[in-house]
């Protein structure tokens, strides 16, 4: 497209590269989320033993196959809502 | 947008395009993250119960309302305040 | 400017864009804020209902709107103080 | 700044300016969020109370005296840092 | 990564590592905040007493642990995803 | 090197305004959460009086110095764990 003038031009192998990036980081991000949420939910804050415990354990491998179908069940909604809506806006964020 | 060009209308497009996909993604963890934490206590088996499904589903939707909502009373206050112009410096 | 040969020439057009792309941003980011604020603020956590009820929209509305005005007044505090003291520096955060 | 030339030095205070905006804008969100959730709980009424304004007033103040104190502890550890040299690795 | 060429590979995998080490540094940061949130309570001393620093080290382990653990269940999750497909749409 | 066809040329001057720029980010944000912390740990939420007193004060002063040093001890174990382990990878954070 380059040759018509238009904007930057975007080389091919940038792109390719952006598109990689996007999807380490997106993993990325994922990962410190799930480690964040499951070690709120399984790890008590006061540190009284260095080791993860046999309880603690398998309460965060559970945490994380419930944090996955929780992003399944969300993505799953957003979509519905979506087709439901035609577009997606107006969804947003809370805390 | 006053001021651009065509080809500059282009470029703003395709940057707004990807904030929108990253604004997206975020508002997505957001959401997430906030219905895991408020809906998900029992770790005593590895699926969701009907109870934590069901609380999962309602944030969702509660939350959208919600931001519909809270969007419409922001761009209210826009509308005000360009109107107005900014406040007395 | 570019042709003195001073670091990089910024196009005006990078600017302009740059400067619409910030706006934007800083309105996505006051709307996130006020969402988060406001459930936090009028929602409770327990989703026992799939739709907001009257208490819970209403307390919304006026959430929102006393966000603007702390908004507003924490503006004007930052400006007098930036004001009495010459520059704006060591003002911070904090949680 | 040693090593940087003239042409660098003016790239580097550009930037540094874009930054210090950014962090501005930055600090400025946190303390509206942090005073707002601190001072604001009655939602009967849409105009905020005065002891809801005077608790924000006391609110931005008393972190601005907060953070100018933490800035000078962050200086003299940075200082004492940088004359030690970094710790043994 | 199929489709890339050498020098593509080579700028990728620079980028890569400046996303690690920024990366690192917030992982870095994260820990520090938690753990110093978790351990840290008494000022009645500038010091760390012995419980702080005992709590401080027992914390950086147990999340060392926990991420570890963490990382191996997301792994798994990924590569089940990766051979089913993604959801159907 | 771009003559050797190689990536972007990544002209000196750039990476020195880089690395000058990342410290700036590293500084500026360390102070932040020194703040956050601070702030947290020594200042109550009810915002009677405008002014830091002298307990709030001393017990910043010591906030900080406590800071400084976690944050020295818990980089002090990274260093160990991943001399240990050959690579830093597989250390994560929490919640």
């Amino acid at each position: 497209m380059s040759f018509m003038g238009f904007g930057r031009p975007q080389p091919s192998s940038a792109e390719k590269i952006a598109a990689v990036e996007a999807e380490m980081k997106l993993l990325t991000e994922m990962h410190n989320r799930l480690t964040k949420a499951c070690a709120k939910k399984c790890v008590p804050n006061d540190y009284r033993e260095a080791d993860l415990n046999k309880g603690e354990s398998v309460c965060l491998d559970r945490c994380a196959a419930k944090f996955f179908d929780v992003h399944m069940k969300v993505s799953e909604h957003l979509q519905q809502e979506s087709q439901q809506r035609g577009s997606g806006g107006g969804f947003g964020f809370g805390g | 947008m006053e001021g651009l060009s065509a080809s500059e209308n282009r470029e703003l497009e395709q940057r707004m395009q990807k904030r929108q996909i990253k604004e997206f993604l975020g508002l997505f963890s957001n959401l997430v993250d906030h219905c895991f934490m408020s809906c998900v206590d029992d770790f005593t088996s590895k699926s969701l119960s009907t109870r934590e499904t069901g609380c999962v589903s309602r944030c969702v939707q509660k939350h959208m309302a919600l931001s519909q909502r809270l969007s419409e009373r922001f761009q209210e206050h826009n509308a005000q305040m360009s109107q107005q112009g900014p406040p007395p410096r």
